[in-house]
Order: structure tokens, then C-alpha cells, then sequence
């Protein structure tokens, strides 16, 4: 038996690490480091209706154990993803999960759409936290009754689960995944980035042309370990957690706060070999902490074990 | 393709004010590299640094497996570079990115011009345009006097202008008051340098066939994060990646 | 002519450093490793009106370049402060900064109250944004009503300036920030700590007693001069900005943010020494980025260099 | 007074699985250093680790200004800390915390009780004991044989008795086991390791006067942060201060 292996609504994962949206393309460059059937599942890069071009360079900064990205969801648009870009990755057993994104709900609309038109994608992820983008994107994610609107809708359209992917930048999280539960989520995916900015001193402006960008990297997982802990404790659909991870034992404690897979961003860019890295080290993470199976582990930070005594 | 490796540092030097120039050895084959190509490496090796830092190849002895970069400290990822000591493993990205097609060109005569940390990659073209038989020219432009370094290279492969923006060294301005004040012939020129020097470049050069190196802030190195697009003439979301695609291009295949 | 020197109200600042509260104690245990009158001021820990033993340890943990605390406002009362502490303090030519804690607004009013019949205190912190305690703190910084309202009550019962500490645990700073400069605020005091979480993977539950801390850090930075560049383009009172702070360079960047001076928190505990080390440090970062003074910094971040072609 | 300091590390033994010596050279004095005190270990030079580790000073040799610490790896701190290498330095704060009053006690016979890595600490101390003429007992527990550690020096001064959790070494169970089955006598007892078994010795040895030394996580290390206190019986909002008034208390004076 795999004891990696995890069941989420649409997907069968043999494992429960996945390449994060944006931070591993389409998958083609990649896939000459590994083979891509080692991973659990893939989240491609954000779809919107038309082409966008996205904003000015330079786009990424890096700050203390994170960075900031400011892309502005680039990409050819959704149709050329699906003729030109998804085809390369059906050679693999790895279900595709494609991500969703906006100004409109009009536009959310027809980009799910398009995508329950094709038969080669497993799952959506709802992409209501992009922050890098001036119309839609995190606006959808910072109110619950756009949230709740945007996730119902999406949903009439599309023929496969949708994860609705959170923001961190929120008074109350649980509030925004509450509401996307309603309005019919089978799952949730989280977190986006942290809007942050980067000042250069000698330039006197910010870095990003953008200003703003999101912040990825170790120094958001304890806001991520936080968030998913409390939005278990008050949802039932499942999370797929993220932010920060770049080990074995952080997808542990991502499985403990109450993610049943996750999904591995800006760790690929320092090492290309990350998610086969983690997938491989896995077993031994689970067994040394007492665990028999990633499912066994899934929300295990919620019992309290108590304190032995012993000398060491 | 591109792989990661493990580069040892046998020695660092000063070679100009904050410029380091590192020798290190491969221990996998460098044959495939081309010039203009660059790595892309790890800082450090916990979590402090998430990105890596792309410096480009400025020298190659392919079979001894050693490689030459040079690079200047000006923040804190090249600061902890220089800090690095010999024996120390580097952590890197090899080959990135596509060089100057040296080999597909039909070329006599040559203009290199290089500014700043935008020089050494030129050293290494330089090298393999006269190994060809092909003569070039230089022209360099530092800061000032205590930043110039590799004129004595340069000048060895053959004509080199140095260029300071405060005239402490060689002439006084920049690399395109060189080119205008000595009008060279040449077939086809090569630029690295920062951004504004590659448009003033391509600006003065408009009318001859050339190929910059550009610079821009990178996340993967590798293609799959589009930090590093730059806009290309053909539509309005028409691009290239620096890092990928580039970081060499024709003149005009890019907008600058 | 001191460079270093900033106006504020309430505040005539000898340099623009001061250590964040909590961070610092009441001075006597720093006060061994140099000089305090070095310091441009001092934020003393939280006082509430009666003694509190604050939370269950363990009340720390490391992040990835942060820490996440939950010390819980442990202090012996606002009295015992101004009578057993407070006058160590004034040995030295710095002013002390008081923050304010509590879990009514009345507790907030009995502490300003007591406050201002000391002559001891130059302004007060109102500390409206820990997140670390089971009632009030945290939920006065994140409603714009309560914000204002605890802002307001304060004001009336305070005779030195206010500084309202905002929490960075919500949708929108800048109404937060409108909120308390409406209700007669005289400075902010941004950012407090970000809610996180970290996960023991052996004893499988939360690391802090308290489950929840406030992560602070070089980690928080980036969401520090965010939102104290939002807020300094849409308020006019000054802020004191703080979030990960290690090097004069960070001043800089919070200053060129639009902060006016600055304190330094978890930096204290790497360095003991990191403060009067910045403030040696800072006349010189100034000078290589081309100011002449720490005023002459202040908010120059909003207007936008352009670029040179210099070959280097 | 504290003082911040760098120590030179000049060796460094696994004497035990994950658990590591250090021999460390200091510039500064150590004449006021007192067994059972700590100091406090800045990890790396980067930002990546914002909090010192607490390590207790497992030996010193004062006219030769070398100290000894003893640790295990439990985590990113102490992996780290092991990984370094000879003629690095350690970035510390010294000497931190209360150690124990041997100097203002009446003992003849003492009767030292280590858990794990609360072993260390208990070296210095018995030696210094010895020294002083006093008798000493001494009972250790670890986990299992493979984590045992510095037996025979503790054997050179006194009785010693060790006791592991699974029996792989010395007698299997709790350093309480011991305890009750050997019923020494003493004047007082001093005992280092983690709280559950400071909490069990102290019950067992309730009618008995002894010191504890406790762990606690630290921010500071310097008393300014509150991460560390510890409750005390006087009211519900006393609290002792591992870090300053700690790690050693009388047996009585915290509320475990
Ligand atoms: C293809 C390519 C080749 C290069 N070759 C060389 C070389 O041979 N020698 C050399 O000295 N420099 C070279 N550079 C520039 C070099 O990458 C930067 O100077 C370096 O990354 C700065 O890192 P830092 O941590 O010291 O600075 P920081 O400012 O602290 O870096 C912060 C972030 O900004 C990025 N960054 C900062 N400046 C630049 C820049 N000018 N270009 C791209 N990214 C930047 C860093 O990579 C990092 O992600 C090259 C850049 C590119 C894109
Ligand atoms: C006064 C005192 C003396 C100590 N003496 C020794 C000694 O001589 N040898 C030795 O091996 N260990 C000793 N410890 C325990 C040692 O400090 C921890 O094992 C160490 O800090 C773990 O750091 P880490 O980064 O490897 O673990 P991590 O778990 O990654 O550390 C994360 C954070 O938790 C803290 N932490 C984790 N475990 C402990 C613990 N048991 N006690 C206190 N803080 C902890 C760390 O300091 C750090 O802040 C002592 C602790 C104290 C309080
Ligand atoms: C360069 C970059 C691009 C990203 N693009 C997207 C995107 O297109 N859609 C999306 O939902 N999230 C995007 N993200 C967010 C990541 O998917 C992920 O939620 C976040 O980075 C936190 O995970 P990490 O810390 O492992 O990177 C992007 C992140 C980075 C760093
Ligand atoms: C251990 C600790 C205790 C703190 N206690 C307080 C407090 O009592 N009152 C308060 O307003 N902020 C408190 N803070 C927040 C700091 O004052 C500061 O806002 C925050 O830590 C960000 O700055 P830094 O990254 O430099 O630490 C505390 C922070 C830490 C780390
Ligand atoms: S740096 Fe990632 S695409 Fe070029
Ligand atoms: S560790 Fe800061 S008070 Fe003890």
C-alpha cells in the first residue's frame, strides 16, 4: 500500500505534494529536471479569458526567507492554454489542476467554462487572491459576499471540483472560507501571498514596478499553519495547503494544521529538485513523528498528546 | 541542458573596488556552454535567501572543467558570495539561458561593448571571436577609475577604449561617446550592460545589425515563473524570457 | 546641526531609534550593556491596570528570519509601573514612550488616567492590536468603529501625545489608520505583530501554550513598509513604524516608507547592542543614498527617481 | 554583567548519537563564570535564525580561558551549531542566568540527578564540588544507550549511576526509579534535565532540600522579554525568570 497516497474530491493523489500555481509554468521546463509522474498532482499557471501581458518589470524582490512577486498574471489566455500548453502534460499520470482567475465574474465564468470544454483538467483552482493585478482578483477574496458569489456562479460552470484558493490578506479567514463553503467549494486551497512592498534606497522607489507584490516563502508559513489551523476547526471541505514549505517535515505540519495535500511555490526556484526532494523524504518524516500514512496524519495538530517524562 | 551542480571555489580575488573575480571547478562536463550564457546560484544554504542569483560566465577552460565569474557586491547576496572562502562548494544552475550565436554569424570584425558587472561576459565572447579569426574591438565603461578591471584582458584580444562616467580613468562619459567620437567598423556588435546603456547602445547602433545581453531580476532562472519577461515588438502581449530566451538578443527582436 | 534628529509631538527625538515595547523591558537589563541615554526614546512593555501573569509557556518560537510570540501582556499593573520602574527611566535624557494595554475601554481609560498623572511619560502607545490576549487587544485594532471609539476615550483622558499601535491583522490598514486620525490620534505606531502559528510535529499540537503568537522579525518587514507606505499616502498624522528592523539600512526604507522614526524589536534579542549600533550606523547610510538628514528622508520614497545610463 | 562576545571553536566530538562537545577558547575572562550557568548562542550571521539558543557551560578551565559545552541535536539550532567548524566563531552572550549557590551552602553530600541534556551542566558542577570536598552522587538518565555520555568522567568523582528509558544501558526506567531503589543520603540534591522529570524528582524528593535547574524556551536570554518565566507560590501573578533569576531555583521556589 502507498501510504502517501490521499483522495480529494477530483483528485487521486499518489502523493500529496504538488507544484504551487506560478511557480512552475506549464511544467515544460521541469519536466527536463524530473519526471513529472513523481508528483502528486500539478496546479498550472493562472488562466484568464483573453492574453494579458501583466506588469512592468522587475517583478520579484527578495526579502527575508520570502520574496515578493508582483507577475500580474501573465498568460496567453485559456484556450490557447488548453490547445497549447496542457496537452504536453497528458503524457504524465499526474492530474492537472487549473487555476482560475478574474476581473469579473463574467470573466471567471467563461474561463471555467472553457476549461469544463476539455477533458484534460482534474480540478480547478478558483484564484480569488491574486494581488498583483489592479481590477478583480483580490477583491473577490477580501469579501465574503464576493467570495461567496464568485465561487456559486463558477461553480454552475464547471464540470469538475473547484478549489477556492484564499487570501491571507483578511480580518478573518474563516469568515471568507465559510462562505465560499456555502456558496458550494469542494475544497479550498491556501494561502496566496501576503502583499508586502520593497523600498530601494537608492532609487527611492519601491522595487516591483508594481509597488506591491505578494509575499511567498518560509516567512509566511507560520500565517499559512495559523490560517489552515483555524479554518479546520470551522470547514469540512479539504484544504489544500501551501506557503512557505521547502521540506518534508513542513508538509507535516501543514497535514497537522489540517491540509490533506499541499502544494510546494517559491522552494522550487531555490532548488529545482524540491518536490521529488519532499516526496522522497516523506515516509521517513512520517514515520519518525509516529504516523502510518499521510492520511493518518491529516489534522493530527488538533489532539493534544500529552507531556512523558522521560529522562531524554 | 540545464543541471544543478556543485561548483568548488579554488580562489577569490579583488580584482577593482567590490569586484570579485572567482575560480571555480566543475565537476561536471562545461563543453555545451556558450558565451553570454550564465549560472544561476544559491546563497547560502538555509532559508535566509529564497532566490538565486544569476552571474554570468566570464571565462571557461572546458578541459580543465574551470570556470571563471566575476561579479560585484552590491547587495547582500553578492556580499555573502564574496564572503565565500576557497573549498566552499557553490550550489548552481548550469547552462542558463541562450549566449551570443557566435557560430551561426558570418563576421570579420566585431564591436564589444560592455558597462559595469556587464563587462565579463564579454570576456569570454571576446575570447572565442578571436579564436575564430575574427578581430574586435572594445569599449568598456566603469563608474570610475577604481572600478575598471580585465582592460589588460581585453587590450591582449585586441583594440580596448575604457570609458569612466567621471573621467578618473580612460576617457571621460559613456560607452556611446566612445562609439560616436570613433565611429569603428564593425559587422555586428555585442552589448552587456545595464538597461539604460543597452538602449543608448541600440539607439546610437540603430542602423547595424547587434545583440545585448540584458539584465533583469530573475525568480526560477529556467523559464517557468515570468519574472523576467521583456516586451517584444510583435503585439502587445508578446514577450521573451530573459532567461530563457535571452539573456542575449538581436537589437530589435526586444523592447528595451 | 544633530541629522539624526526628529520632531514628533510630544517627542523631541536626539535620533529616530527607539526600542519597540516588549522588546525591551523597562530598560534596567539593556541599561548594562550600554548607555540609554544613546537611545532617541524607549516603548516600555505593556501596562493594563491590574497585574497579569500573562499566558502558559512555552510563549515563544522561531520562523524562518522571525519569531512568533504570545507572551500575553504579563506586567505588574500600571502603578507598580509608574512607581517601581518608570523612575529608573529617568536617569536618562530619553523619553519613555508607555504602552497601553487592555481588555475594556474603560481598563483603557483607568491606564491612560494613571498614566497621566505621572510626569514621567512622554507619549502613550495605545496598544490596540496585541494579539495575543483571550479578550480586548487585538479587536480594538481590527473594527474601525471600536478603533475610533477606544481612540477617542483615550484622547480625553490622556495629557500627552497618543500613538495608536494598528495590528496588521486585517483587510484594509488604511481604515483603521482613517479611523483613529479622525478620532484625534496624534501619531500611529505600525505595525504589531502578525498573527501565526507553529506546529511541534512530535507532540503534534501547537507550539505556544497560547496555540496562536504574533510573528515579528526581519519576515514582517515587507508587510510593514506596505501598509506604512499605503497609510502615509491617505493620513497625515506621523508614524513610528517598526516590523523586522535589523540595520540601518531597514531605518531608511521605513523611513523613505514615510515613517518618522522607527522602533526596533526582535532585534534586541540577536543583538543586545543592535540599537545604539544603528544609530552609529545610520548617519553614514543616510550620507551613500544621498541624504542630508532623517528628516530630509522622511516619505521620500513616494517620489520617483529616474533612472541614469551610467555604465555601472 | 553579561557581556556579548566571540568564542573560538577549537574542537568538536560526537561523543554520543546527535550529541555533540565543544571546546571553545574565549578573549574575554572567565573568572566570574559559576557552575549552572548558561550562555546564550547567536545561530548563524544571517537573518534566518532570529533567537539565541540557551546551551549551559558543561566545563571550564578559567587560567586557560577554555570552555566546554555539550549538546544535542534536536533541531535547526543545534544542527547548525554542530555543522560548524573548527576556528569558526560563536557570536555569544556570557555568562547568562543564576547557576547554583554552592559557595553559600552547608554540604558535605550531594546528590546530583541529569536527564539528557540537562546532563551537561551537572559536570561543572560536581567538579566543583569535589573540589570543595564534598561528596558526590551522581544518577544520569537518557533515552538509550546510544545517547549515553560522559559516564567515566563523572565516575573519577564520585559514585555514578546511569538509567535508561528502554534498559539498552545501566538499569532501564527513570533517574526516580533509581532514586527510590538506591535511597541515598544527603544534604541536598541538585538535578538538571527536562521539566516532567524535574517535576518527578522533586515529588520524590519532597522532604529533601535540593536546587533545579529548568528549561524554558528563551527570546532574550537577558530578562527583558518575559518568554521564560516560571510561576511561583506567592500569588497567581509572581513568576521567577528562567533566564535571570534561574535556570537554578530551590526546589520550592517555582511552581513546576
Ligand atoms: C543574465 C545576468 C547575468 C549577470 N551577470 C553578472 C555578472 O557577471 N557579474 C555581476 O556582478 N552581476 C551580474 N548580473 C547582475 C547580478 O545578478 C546582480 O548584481 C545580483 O543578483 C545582485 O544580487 P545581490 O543579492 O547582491 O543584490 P540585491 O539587490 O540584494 O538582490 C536582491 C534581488 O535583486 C536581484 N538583482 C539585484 N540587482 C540585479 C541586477 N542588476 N540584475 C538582475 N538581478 C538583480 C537579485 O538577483 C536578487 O534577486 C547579472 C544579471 C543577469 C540577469
Ligand atoms: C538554561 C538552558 C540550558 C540548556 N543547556 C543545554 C545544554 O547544555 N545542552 C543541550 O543540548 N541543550 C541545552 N538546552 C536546551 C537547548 O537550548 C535546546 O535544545 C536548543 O535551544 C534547541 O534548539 P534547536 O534550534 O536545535 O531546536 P528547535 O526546536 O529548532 O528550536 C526552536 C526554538 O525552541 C527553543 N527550544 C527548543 N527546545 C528547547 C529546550 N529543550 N529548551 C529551551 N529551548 C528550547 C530554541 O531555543 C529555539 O528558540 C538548554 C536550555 C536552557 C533553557
Ligand atoms: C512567482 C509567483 C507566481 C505566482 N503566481 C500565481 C498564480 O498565477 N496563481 C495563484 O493562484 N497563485 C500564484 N502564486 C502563489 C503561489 O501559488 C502560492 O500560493 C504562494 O506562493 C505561497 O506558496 P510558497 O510560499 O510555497 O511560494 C504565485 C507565487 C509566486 C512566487
Ligand atoms: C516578545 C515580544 C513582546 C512584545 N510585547 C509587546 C507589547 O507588550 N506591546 C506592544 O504593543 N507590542 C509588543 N510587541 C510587538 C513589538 O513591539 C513590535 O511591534 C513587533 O515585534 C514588530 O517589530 P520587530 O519585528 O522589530 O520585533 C512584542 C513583540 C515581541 C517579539
Ligand atoms: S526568471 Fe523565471 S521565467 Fe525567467
Ligand atoms: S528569555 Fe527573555 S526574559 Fe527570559
Amino acid at each position: 500500500m502507498n501510504n502517501l497516497a490521499v483522495e480529494l474530491p477530483g483528485l487521486s493523489l499518489k502523493n500529496p505534494i504538488m507544484p504551487a500555481s506560478g511557480c512552475f509554468g506549464f511544467g515544460r521546463e521541469y519536466s527536463k529536471f524530473y519526471d513529472l509522474n513523481k508528483l502528486g498532482a500539478i496546479m498550472i499557471k493562472a488562466a484568464t479569458k483573453e492574453a494579458r501581458f501583466g506588469n512592468a518589470t522587475p517583478r520579484v524582490a527578495e526579502t527575508a526567507s520570502g520574496m515578493l512577486n508582483a507577475i500580474g498574471l501573465q498568460n496567453p489566455g485559456v484556450e490557447k492554454i488548453l490547445a497549447e500548453e496542457v496537452p504536453f502534460l497528458m503524457q504524465y499520470a499526474t492530474p492537472v489542476i487549473a487555476n482560475v482567475a478574474g476581473s469579473t465574474i463574467e470573466e471567471y465564468e467563461a474561463v471555467a467554462e472553457a476549461i469544463s470544454r476539455s477533458s484534460n483538467i482534474a480540478a480547478i483552482e478558483l484564484n480569488i487572491s491574486c494581488p498583483n493585478v489592479k481590477e478583480g482578483g483580490v477583491q473577490f477574496g477580501t469579501d465574503p459576499t464576493l467570495a461567496s458569489e464568485v465561487t456559486r456562479r463558477v461553480k454552475a460552470k464547471s464540470n469538475v471540483p473547484v478549489y477556492v484558493k484564499l487570501s491571507p490578506n483578511v480580518t478573518d479567514i474563516v469568515e471568507i472560507a465559510k462562505a465560499v463553503e456555502a456558496a458550494g467549494a469542494d475544497g479550498l486551497s491556501m494561502i496566496n501571498t501576503l502583499t508586502g512592498m520593497q523600498i530601494d534606497l537608492h532609487k527611492r522607489k519601491p522595487v516591483l514596478a508594481n509597488k506591491i507584490g505578494g509575499m511567498s516563502g518560509p516567512a509566511l508559513k507560520p500565517i499559512a499553519i495559523r490560517m489552515i489551523y483555524q479554518v479546520r476547526q470551522q470547514v469540512s471541505i479539504p484544504i489544500i495547503g501551501m506557503g512557505g514549505i521547502t521540506s518534508a517535515e513542513d508538509v507535516l505540519e501543514f497535514l497537522l494544521a489540517g491540509a490533506s495535500a499541499v502544494a510546494v511555490g517559491t522552494a522550487n526556484f531555490q532548488n529545482p529538485f524540491i518536490c521529488p526532494e519532499i516526496i522522497d523524504a516523506l515516509p521517513g518524516v512520517l514515520e519518525k513523528c509516529g504516523f502510518s500514512s499521510v492520511e493518518d496524519a491529516i489534522g493530527k495538530g488538533h489532539e493534544h498528546a500529552t507531556a512523558d517524562i522521560s529522562g531524554a | 541542458m540545464i543541471t544543478k551542480s556543485l561548483l568548488t571555489i579554488e580562489q577569490v580575488n579583488e580584482i577593482a573596488l567590490d569586484t570579485f573575480e572567482m575560480k571555480l571547478k566543475a565537476t561536471v562536463s562545461l563543453d555545451e556552454v556558450e558565451p553570454g550564457q550564465f549560472i544561476h546560484i544559491r546563497i547560502g544554504n538555509d532559508n535566509a535567501h529564497q532566490l538565486r542569483r544569476p552571474i554570468s560566465i566570464a571565462d571557461l577552460d572546458k578541459p580543465k572543467q574551470m570556470m571563471t565569474i566575476v561579479f560585484k557586491v552590491v547587495g547582500t547576496g553578492t556580499e555573502t558570495l564574496a564572503q565565500a572562502n576557497v573549498g566552499d562548494k557553490l550550489d548552481i544552475l548550469l547552462p542558463c539561458g541562450t549566449g551570443y550565436p557566435i557560430d551561426k554569424l558570418e563576421v570579420q570584425k566585431a564591436l564589444l561593448i560592455g558597462g559595469g558587472i556587464g563587462v565579463p561576459p564579454l570576456y569570454y565572447l571576446a575570447k572565442q571571436l578571436v579564436q575564430k579569426g575574427v578581430e574586435v574591438i572594445v569599449i568598456l565603461g566603469f563608474q570610475s577609475k577604481e572600478y575598471v578591471f580585465y582592460e589588460e584582458k581585453f587590450a591582449s584580444l585586441g583594440v580596448c577604449h575604457v570609458v569612466t562616467n567621471d573621467g578618473s580613468y580612460g576617457s571621460k562619459g559613456f560607452v556611446t561617446n566612445v562609439i560616436q567620437e570613433q565611429s569603428p567598423t564593425f559587422d555586428y556588435y555585442f552589448s552587456c550592460g545595464p538597461t539604460p546603456m543597452l538602449r543608448a547602445v541600440s539607439q546610437t547602433l540603430s542602423d547595424k545589425k547587434g545583440y545585448l545581453s540584458l539584465e533583469e531580476r530573475m525568480g526560477c532562472g529556467v523559464g517557468t515563473c515570468f519574472a523576467c519577461v521583456i516586451p517584444t515588438p510583435e503585439s502587445s502581449t508578446s514577450y521573451k524570457k530573459v532567461c530563457q530566451d535571452g539573456p542575449v538578443f538581436e537589437a530589435d527582436e526586444v523592447i528595451l
